[in-house]
């Protein structure tokens, strides 16, 4: 049937524990399919956003998702935040054969023919992280310290995996997490503080969650521990957190992301010039997951425009390959994993809350959907080009766990 | 008479609040059909006894037996209701959102355990005597009505009526003329004479016309323990409660 | 010249019609008796005026003031007292605290409980500092007869104020309310089943029967014949 | 005779056409989805097949908080963890089922044991592979649960708002104990990415249409036992009990057995709502047993009408049709909606629309 | 209007051109050597960065102190138009207030967007505090050279020992003497004397600092070859014992810092209920919006602090009683118009102020957007208050339980002592007999919620210095507030108080040994446990009046 319009589902929390993040994407969706509109659209058509509010609840994530495919019939979804939310709604695209782009770091362990992620995998953010503290700050004591879920588990997971591979000792490493929205920090800072006063050189790697890192931060400032003597390196903390709390405490500490808003190209420039305006507000940040978000559209339109059509099915076989610049002068490319490649940036806070990009990998890192540092995931393999499948065995050469028909 | 033929039996019963003694070795017992009328000052502890008698408060020294063998103190509410000790309260409290009628039928004698409740059925026995009480606590006319819907008076008759169904041996009855006219108080002397004899029944009035129209023992209480006992006349010449009780 | 006039009130508790067209005159310096059978609608005239409880029409007028026209609580301070049913006692403040509460709307700003309260009642001295819920039924009649006390009131308005009294007190109740009313001119409003103290202590009397006035007068003209037509069962 | 003491109840009507209602979802509902082709507009898609049975599932545990709270005064504030028990039950069978299709392909240990390293199932695991073993277990969990619970709680004469409080507090501190990846509960995410249950693939919609059936007629079996409890004798002490709980015990009523075999039953229920809504739903995770959650529920309740058992469940029916509607059709303002039908409905209909339409029946 | 400003301003900017000139005439070599290293730093990278400040240093010029501390604190600018490097006396000010690097004079202002920031990282900072410290050493300020001399002891080359000895030879400062012979003391520890090393040992046995038990410990290990680092045993000897000390006060210390830590965290939790206290305690209003009330004091503070950015540090104390305004007016608002038709059906207000909170959430997120809001912490309130090596307070924590206590007084004060308090108790035991009292109970009842939403409004301040201010902050405290009021008992302050403290000090004192989530778990579960033995919670009401329930 013949549209008038081409709908766009916008899967974002905008109540609830999680809007904080997720309005800002819902914002960059819309400002993304406002230009694109202006460029005439997409096959000659308009766009049209269906957004709706899956208030921060996981069971609801799944039942919006499925009013989106079921009912409003959109050709593609742009959404989720959390990994649940995420696991929620897989089942239901899977079963309608829909498209979700998920522009969140995450903890990887999932290839879906449905979905693509344009978020990090660990290997383009955490790996690069320590391997950067190790070498360029000489760190020799870790402290895993992340909020009890699976994203934090996973990537100590592998980066406990990582660090005694590179020999450094069990004594060396910590590794602790506290609920979710952990509001008072004293004791767990004091514990930092001793775990680094043995004399060696000891970094905080943290995967705390939301909003628990605004406290944790000001204990940090409040005890009196800077950057200079046990530095943190986050990987979900950017531009948009940054800009709701005191960022002076903070100076020098970490981040790991693949965008800072501070890289100066032309293309950032224009993005930044494009948000303030469509925001009107020009001291809005933006950040990864933006950039992420603005990738996945991207590649969305191109892969539309070369397959000619919307149909999921197709749009879905037609992305592998699909290749759009990102914003820091690389190209993100769809791989055949659905994961994309990205290039790494290590930034130190400054005081007005942006990065200090200190570190930047060489060329692209391809995202890997199944770690090579875990025993479970080492013999996986994601590859919905030759292999069609997402989570592959090639050891007992068995693709399981896909429903997709 | 052995103890053991009592219906009640209270011995050196003490009840202190904060250092303060409502109840002080308070000594007193009560024959099966007996009686027997409690006065005395506001405060001398005749709410509380009764509280003690119901488990609703533990003394801190004494006991307190029922019947043969039925130690009070040593049980809950509901046991002590289920060996047949029921009660009038001072300030009259029916279930303010169940009907007349409905407040009654849970006083019903009888079944008191979670699965037979679940299945009791009115028989038409119990219907009967259901309308019967009605007619004798004045509220047949209001019988689908809610508790909260009625008058302080009405209250008390229908507590009076609930006290009724239950059909214990001992009835505790606190203060059950007040707010009562003349005429109600008449009947309600005649209601508590008729159930003597058969049950047990303690009344605790301020009301000396109500008292000296059923009273056959009096007991009167002063600061928590007895300080006089007898018939009427006896204890109304006694000096001492004509000081601190009756005045002149 | 009447303190307290009452004409016409009607009053409904939802669908159910407690008042009927109820007139009341009591007027400066008499004991005024309310009486009737049980559910008749004393209390709740009394709350009417109170302004507890809400009429449907009619009118209450105290020393010329239109009452319905008034928040219940600036009933209080034109100078009426209420004992009511049921003692309503602040169960959870002392005594003390209970007695205290009439001191805010004084006009003299008195900062002390009067003391005559305590000579009237001399069991609340005893008590000052016991919560008011622990008192007997009977301490806590007193109490509130205390409590309206000291708002020092032009009219007092008392619900049964013997029940539950133990003898001599409601005796001395009956000599208090004589004496104020006699030393100080209080008018007095009562509600009393009790025949004998109600023809001790009322000069007039009014009796309620379902809701309707039928009968009033001076305390001498309350014959056998009234109290059998009107508040026997 | 029996009915004419109680005419404060409103008779039956109100039953009568709840009832009627759940019976025609049930021969509707499969037909509409099955026979109707789905390019008809009449068609009911899995979608609203899953929406209703989602509310479905809702009106069952209002029910369970409506028969406790409104018939004997007990506020649960933490009746969610009944019902997310008995959703991991059913969703502990749910994954023993995908055997060796997770992405793992492991055939005994689910997917997220797998990649942290678990060796082997814990104990409480075992037996969750065989259906009745785990139908018993979503009444045996929240069951057992609630009789601990309460038996303690009410012999303690624990009441009011402290009761509130501490099954608020239990409800915590399980959510916080199932966030624990440690517990071996999945953490966080929970459980999802079922695949099929005795057999039949959850994704089908036949399947979906046989679970919504289920649903309607666990319902109404539940909805008919609930009444035959408050109508009965025992329903008039729980009246009593929360009218004046120590005049009950007075009369001789053992108030804390009614009370623990009431709040036992109605934890049984949400334990059995939650096992129906799980697979429906797709996935159980520690969010469901946030206190917010269970406060939710009891303001279903009161928006339906507290003390009507279909009230209840016409109360959880209407919210969370709102809320679905809302989100959709007004993301960023649905709140204010919700907020705002939420203290009219206190401020104008104290006894809940079903209130409002005795009424309006009445005249 | 800007134009004007401008016109006024170029007189002033002439005379400070002119006035440079004329410095630049009066360069002494050493100014004109410094001045050129300092322009290097303009265009370098940060490793450069690092050479060029030693190189400063070594010029020996008196600003050299001065400049990299400016720098070490992001005060350091250079002008866009002339490149010329100035400090600044507050960083991200605008104008920025400039002084000059060689005189150290003020030399006007200018505009932010003219001036650009000489940057810093990590490494950077670390070699800068170093060489500051060196210079620190001479300062007027006794904290300054305590610093000093820590930071120095962190690296004790020969050249720092020098200097830290010459020091000793004038420092007068008991505290700061102490520190050096302790650094002197680490720094013999290499040397080959052994009875000056045991001396050494002596005089660290003292000290309670980690960085000191460390350097002790090395002293007990063995080398790879299997020899002990210290030949000596009496030395070893000595310096076992001496780790033993410091590790036995250590724990003392840490004890009482997990104390502290509790204390601290109760004061949150009682702060958080004073308020429900009230309006759910005294009044029985089930205010699930309590937490929103919060929430609008904190987005208070936030207000202030963007109205008065140059007071930081008073914007706090402004917050206080603006907050109480600003929540209190709230709660007012929402019993006249809402919670006033609902008393006596307490379970209804539940039901309204779960909808008043829904609608507050949105309310500021339709205002401030879902985004966190940052709200400074001033000067005063950061840092800790340090009693030795091993025991710190922080000063935010510290100021909350004072904060606290106060607030606490101040209410309990209010109930116990004021006419409006008897009001407020008599009102909530009975509605009806207090008007028939004369009691303005509409006003009353007003003044009461108002009152318990203003607490509630002041505990977001704090909390604004505490956590993340943003919509959902009301809601991650709701639950722990009402139980912290059901623990104390309902409608008991001191219940509260002790209740929320001790709530407190349990967490804190089982967190250590089982972790946050479990500590927290096992106070829930000792709540429930709790309620069982007392069911009307630690402060029961007690008396007939309360069992008629
Ligand atoms: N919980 C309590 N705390 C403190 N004092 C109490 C408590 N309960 C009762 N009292 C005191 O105990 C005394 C006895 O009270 P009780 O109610 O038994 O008197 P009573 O004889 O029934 O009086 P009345 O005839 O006035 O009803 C009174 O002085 C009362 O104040
Ligand atoms: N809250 C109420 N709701 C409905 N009806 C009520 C309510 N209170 C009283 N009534 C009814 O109103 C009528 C008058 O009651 P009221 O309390 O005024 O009687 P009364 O004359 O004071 O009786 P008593 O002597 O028993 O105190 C009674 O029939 C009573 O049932
Ligand atoms: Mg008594
Ligand atoms: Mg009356």
């Amino acid at each position: 049937a013949a549209q008038a319009t081409i709908k766009i589902g916008v899967l974002h929390s905008l109540s609830g524990t999680m809007a904080i993040s997720e309005t800002t994407l819902k914002d960059t969706v819309l400002m993304m399919i406002d230009a694109q509109n202006k460029k005439g659209g997409v096959l000659g058509k308009k766009l049209e956003a269906v957004v709706v509010d899956p208030a921060s609840n996981w069971p609801l994530f799944a039942e919006k998702a499925s009013q989106l495919l079921e009912k409003d019939k959109v050709s593609v979804v742009f959404g989720c935040w959390t990994s649940v939310s995420r696991k929620s709604v897989l089942p239901v695209f899977e079963k309608d054969n829909g498209l979700l782009f998920y522009p969140v770091q995450y903890e990887g362990e999932e290839s879906s023919k449905n979905v693509i992620y344009t978020g990090a995998a660990p290997n383009q953010q955490a790996i690069p992280a320590v391997d950067y503290l190790m070498k360029e700050v000489g760190v020799k004591r870790w402290v895993l310290e992340g909020t009890d879920y699976v994203y934090p588990r996973t990537t100590n997971k592998i980066l406990e995996a990582y660090l005694l591979a590179k020999g450094v000792k069990p004594a060396d490493i910590s590794i602790n997490y506290t609920p979710f929205g952990n509001s008072d920090w004293q004791t767990r800072v004091a514990a930092i503080k001793k775990f680094g006063s043995a004399g060696k050189k000891t970094a905080v790697v943290s995967t705390i969650n939301g909003d628990a890192n605004v406290p944790f931060y000001k204990e940090l400032g409040n005890q009196k521990i800077s950057a200079e003597d046990i530095p943190v390196v986050a990987f979900s903390v950017g531009e948009e957190e940054l800009s709701g709390l005191d960022a002076k405490p903070l100076v020098g500490q970490l981040a790991a992301w693949n965008y800072f808003e501070s890289i100066n190209t032309p293309a950032n420039k224009a993005f930044i010039d494009q948000w303030h305006t469509f925001i009107k507000n020009p001291k809005r940040t933006t950040n990864d997951p933006m950039e992420a978000t603005y990738i996945g559209f991207n590649l969305w339109v191109k892969a539309v425009t070369k397959a000619g059509t919307t149909d999921p099915a197709k749009v879905i076989d037609t992305l592998p390959g699909i290749e759009t610049p990102n914003l820091t002068g690389g190209t993100a490319k769809v791989l055949p994993n659905h994961h994309i490649t990205k290039p790494v940036y290590i930034g130190e806070v400054k005081a007005d809350g942006q990065f200090n990009v200190v570190w930047k990998s060489a060329g692209e890192v391809a995202g890997d959907a199944w770690s090579d540092y875990l025993p479970g995931s080492k013999n996986i393999e994601a590859d919905w080009v030759t292999l069609k499948c997402g989570n592959y065995n090639t050891v007992t050469k068995v693709c399981s766990g896909q429903n997709f028909k | 008479m052995s103890a053991r033929d009592k219906k009640l039996e209270l011995e050196g019963l003490t009840v202190s609040f904060d250092g303060f003694k409502a109840l002080n070795n308070l000594t007193l017992s009560v024959d099966p059909g007996e009686l027997l009328c409690i006065i005395g000052p506001n405060g001398a502890g005749k709410t509380t006894m009764m509280d003690v008698v119901t488990g609703k408060t533990r003394p801190d020294s004494g006991t307190a037996r029922f019947g043969s063998g039925n130690n009070l103190l040593e049980m809950s509410e509901a046991e002590i209701v289920a060996a047949g000790v029921g009660r009038k309260f001072q300030k009259p409290t029916v279930f303010e959102r169940l009907t007349v009628f409905e407040n009654l039928e849970l006083a019903l004698a009888g079944t008191r355990s979670v699965l037979k409740t679940l299945r009791a059925r009115i028989s038409p026995e119990q219907d009967n005597r259901i309308n019967e009480v009605l007619g004798t606590i004045g509220l047949s006319g209001r019988r689908f009505e809610l508790g909260s819907t009625l008058a302080h008076g009405q209250k008390q008759w229908l507590e009076i009526g609930m006290l009724l169904m239950q059909d214990p041996e001992l009835l505790l009855v606190d203060e059950p003329v007040a707010g009562m006219t003349p005429q109600e108080i008449e009947r309600t002397s005649e209601l508590l004479l008729s159930l003597a004899g058969e049950h047990s029944v303690v009344v605790v009035e301020h009301d000396m016309n109500f008292v000296r129209s059923i009273a056959r023992r009096v007991i009167v209480l002063h600061e928590g323990r007895v300080i006089a006992e007898g018939d009427m006349d006896k204890v109304q010449g006694d000096p001492k409660v004509i000081e601190v009780y009756l005045g002149v | 010249m009447s303190m307290l006039t009452v004409n016409a009130v009607n009053h409904f508790y939802g669908g159910s019609h407690t008042l009927w067209d109820v007139d009341l005159t009591v007027p400066a310096g008499s004991r005024m008796c309310l009486m009737g059978r049980n559910g008749m609608g004393k209390t709740t005239l009394l709350r009417c005026i109170m302004g507890l409880q809400p009429v449907r029409s009619g009118g209450i007028a105290f020393d010329g003031t239109d009452l319905v026209k008034c928040a219940a609580e600036q009933r209080a301070r034109l100078g009426i007292g209420y004992v009511p049913q049921g003692r309503e006692i602040f169960s959870q403040l002392t005594v003390e605290e209970n007695l205290r509460i009439g001191l805010g709307i004084r006009k003299n700003g008195a900062r002390n409980i009067p003391e005559r309260i305590f000579s009237l009642f001399p069991v609340l001295k005893k008590m000052l500092n016991r919560r008011g819920g622990d008192l007997s039924g009977g301490q806590q009649q007193q109490l509130a007869i205390g409590r309206a006390l000291v708002l020092e009131p032009t009219l007092l308005i008392l619900d049964e104020p013997t029940e539950g009294i133990q003898p001599n007190i409601v005796h001395e109740i009956g000599d208090i309310i004589l004496r104020l009313n006699k030393e100080e001119g209080l008018t007095v409003l009562l509600v009393e089943q009790k025949l004998p103290f109600a023809r001790r202590v009322a000069s007039e009397f009014c009796v309620l029967d379902k809701g309707r006035r039928v009968a009033a007068g001076p305390i001498g003209e309350l014959t056998d014949e009234v109290v059998r037509a009107h508040l026997s069962v | 005779m029996e009915t004419l003491w109680s005419p404060t109840k409103t008779g039956d009507r109100g039953g009568k056409w709840f009832l009627s209602v759940l019976a025609l979802i049930a021969v509707a509902a499969p037909i509409l989805n099955q026979a109707v082709p789905a390019s008809s507009p009449a068609h009911l898609s899995a979608y609203g097949i899953t929406l209703i049975g989602k509310y479905l599932c809702y009106g069952m545990l209002a029910l369970a908080v409506d028969l406790i709270w409104g018939y004997c005064g007990i506020l649960s504030l933490g009746h969610t963890a009944f019902f997310s028990l008995g959703g991991y039950a059913i969703g502990m069978y749910l994954m023993r089922q995908i055997g060796t299709r997770g992405v793992y392909g492991d055939p005994v240990l689910p997917d997220f044991m797998v990649f942290l390293n678990w060796k082997s199932l814990p104990w409480f695991w075992n037996g969750f592979n065989h259906f009745p073993f785990a139908l018993l277990m979503m009444v045996v969990a929240p069951g057992l649960l609630a009789l601990v619970f309460g038996w303690f709680a009410f012999r303690s004469r624990v009441t009011g708002v402290y009761f509130s409080i501490i099954t608020q507090a239990l409800t915590y501190a399980l959510m916080l104990a199932f966030f624990r990846n440690d517990m071996g509960f999945g953490g966080n995410n929970g459980f999802t990415d079922f695949k099929d249950i005795l057999g039949f693939d959850l994704h089908s919609d036949l399947t979906r249409v046989v679970l919504l059936i289920t649903t309607v007629a666990t319902l109404a079996a539940t909805y008919l036992a609930c009444r035959t409890i408050v109508e009965s004798r025992a329903g008039r002490v729980l009246h009593a009990i929360r009218d004046a709980e120590s005049r009950t015990r007075f009369l001789g009523y053992p108030v804390e057995s009614f009370k623990v075999y009431v709040f036992v039953f109605s934890a049984v229920i949400a334990g059995i709502a939650g096992a129906l809504y799980v697979p429906q739903i797709g996935i159980i995770n520690p969010g469901e047993f946030a206190p917010i959650n269970s406060i939710e529920v009891v303001i279903w309740v009161a928006v339906g009408g507290r003390g009507t058992l279909y009230g209840a469940i016409a109360g959880a029916v209407v919210v969370n049709y709102a809320k679905t509607y809302l989100t959709g059709a007004f993301p960023e303002v649905w709140l204010y909606a919700v907020g705002a039908l939420f203290v009219l409905v206190t401020l104008f209909l104290p006894r809940g629309i079903i209130g409002l339409v005795q009424t309006r029946t009445k005249r | 209007m800007r134009r004007f400003s401008m016109g006024g301003q170029w007189p002033l900017v002439l005379l400070l051109a002119v006035a440079s000139v004329t410095r630049i005439y009066a360069q002494s070599p050493k100014d004109a050597a410094f001045l050129s290293v300092l322009g290097e730093l303009r265009e370098a990278s940060y490793s450069d960065k690092a050479s060029i400040a030693e190189r400063l240093s070594q010029t020996g010029h008196s600003s050299v102190r001065v400049v990299l501390t400016a720098l070490l604190e992001d005060r350091l600018y250079y002008r866009n138009s002339d490149q010329k490097v100035f400090v600044v006396k507050t960083a991200d000010a605008d104008p920025l207030a400039l002084i000059d690097p060689l005189s150290l004079k003020a030399a006007g202002s200018a505009p932010a967007d003219g001036m650009t920031k000489i940057g810093t990282n990590n490494s950077l900072r670390h070699t800068l505090k170093m060489t500051v410290a060196h210079f620190s050493l001479g300062s007027a300020d006794a904290a300054v050279r305590l610093d000093a001399v820590h930071e120095m002891s962190l690296s004790l080359d020969e050249e720092t020992v020098a200097l830290l000895r010459k020091r000793l030879a004038v420092e007068t400062n008991s505290g700061v003497r102490k520190e050096i012979s302790i650094a002197l003391a680490l720094s013999t520890l290499d040397g080959s004397d052994s009875r000056a090393r045991l001396q050494a040992v002596a005089t660290l046995s003292d000290s309670v600092s980690q960085d000191v038990r460390n350097r002790l410990a090395l002293l007990l290990d063995k080398s790879p070859d299997g020899t002990f680092v210290e030949s000596d045993a009496k030395v070893r000897q000595a310096a076992a014992a001496a780790v033993e000390s410091i590790d036995r006060w250590r724990t003392f210390y840490s004890d009482i810092q997990t104390l502290f830590f509790g204390l601290s965290l109760g004061s949150v939790l009682v702060l958080i209920a004073i308020g429900l206290a009230i309006t759910f305690g005294v009044m029985g209003v089930i205010n699930m919006a309590h937490g929103e009330l919060m929430m609008l004091g904190a987005y208070t503070t936030y207000v202030v602090q963007t109205a008065m950015p140059e007071h930081i540090g008073i914007s706090i104390l402004v917050a206080i009683p603006a907050a109480f305004a600003v929540s209190g007016l709230m709660g007012v608002l929402m019993e006249r118009t809402i919670i006033r038709y609902l008393y006596g059906r307490p379970l209804e207000t539940l039901l309204a102020t779960f909808g008043v909170s829904l609608l507050l959430q949105q309310l500021v997120r339709s205002i401030f957007t879902a985004l966190n809001r940052s709200v400074i912490t001033p000067d005063w309130m950061s840092g800790e208050l340090k009693l030795n090596d091993a025991l710190s307070i922080t000063y935010n924590r510290l100021y909350i339980v004072i904060f606290t206590l106060i607030v606490f007084s101040a209410i309990v004060a209010v109930f116990k002592r004021t006419r409006l308090g008897l009001d407020i108790r008599a009102v909530s035991q009975n509605r009806a007999m207090a008007k028939a009292m004369g009691i303005r109970t509409e006003w009353v009842d007003a003044m009461t919620f108002g009152l318990g939403a203003g607490i509630a409004g002041v505990a977001g301040v704090a909390l604004s210095q505490l956590t993340n201010v943003g919509p959902d902050l009301g809601q991650s405290y709701i639950i722990d507030s009402f139980m912290v009021v059901v623990f104390g008992g309902v409608g008991n302050l001191w219940g509260s108080l002790i209740g929320g403290m001790s709530m407190g000090v349990t967490n804190k004192l089982l967190e250590p040994w089982i972790g946050a989530v479990l500590a927290k778990i096992f106070v829930l579960v000792a709540l429930i446990l709790f309620i069982q033995v007392r069911p009307r919670g630690l402060f029961p009401p007690r008396g007939r009046a309360a069992e008629d329930k």
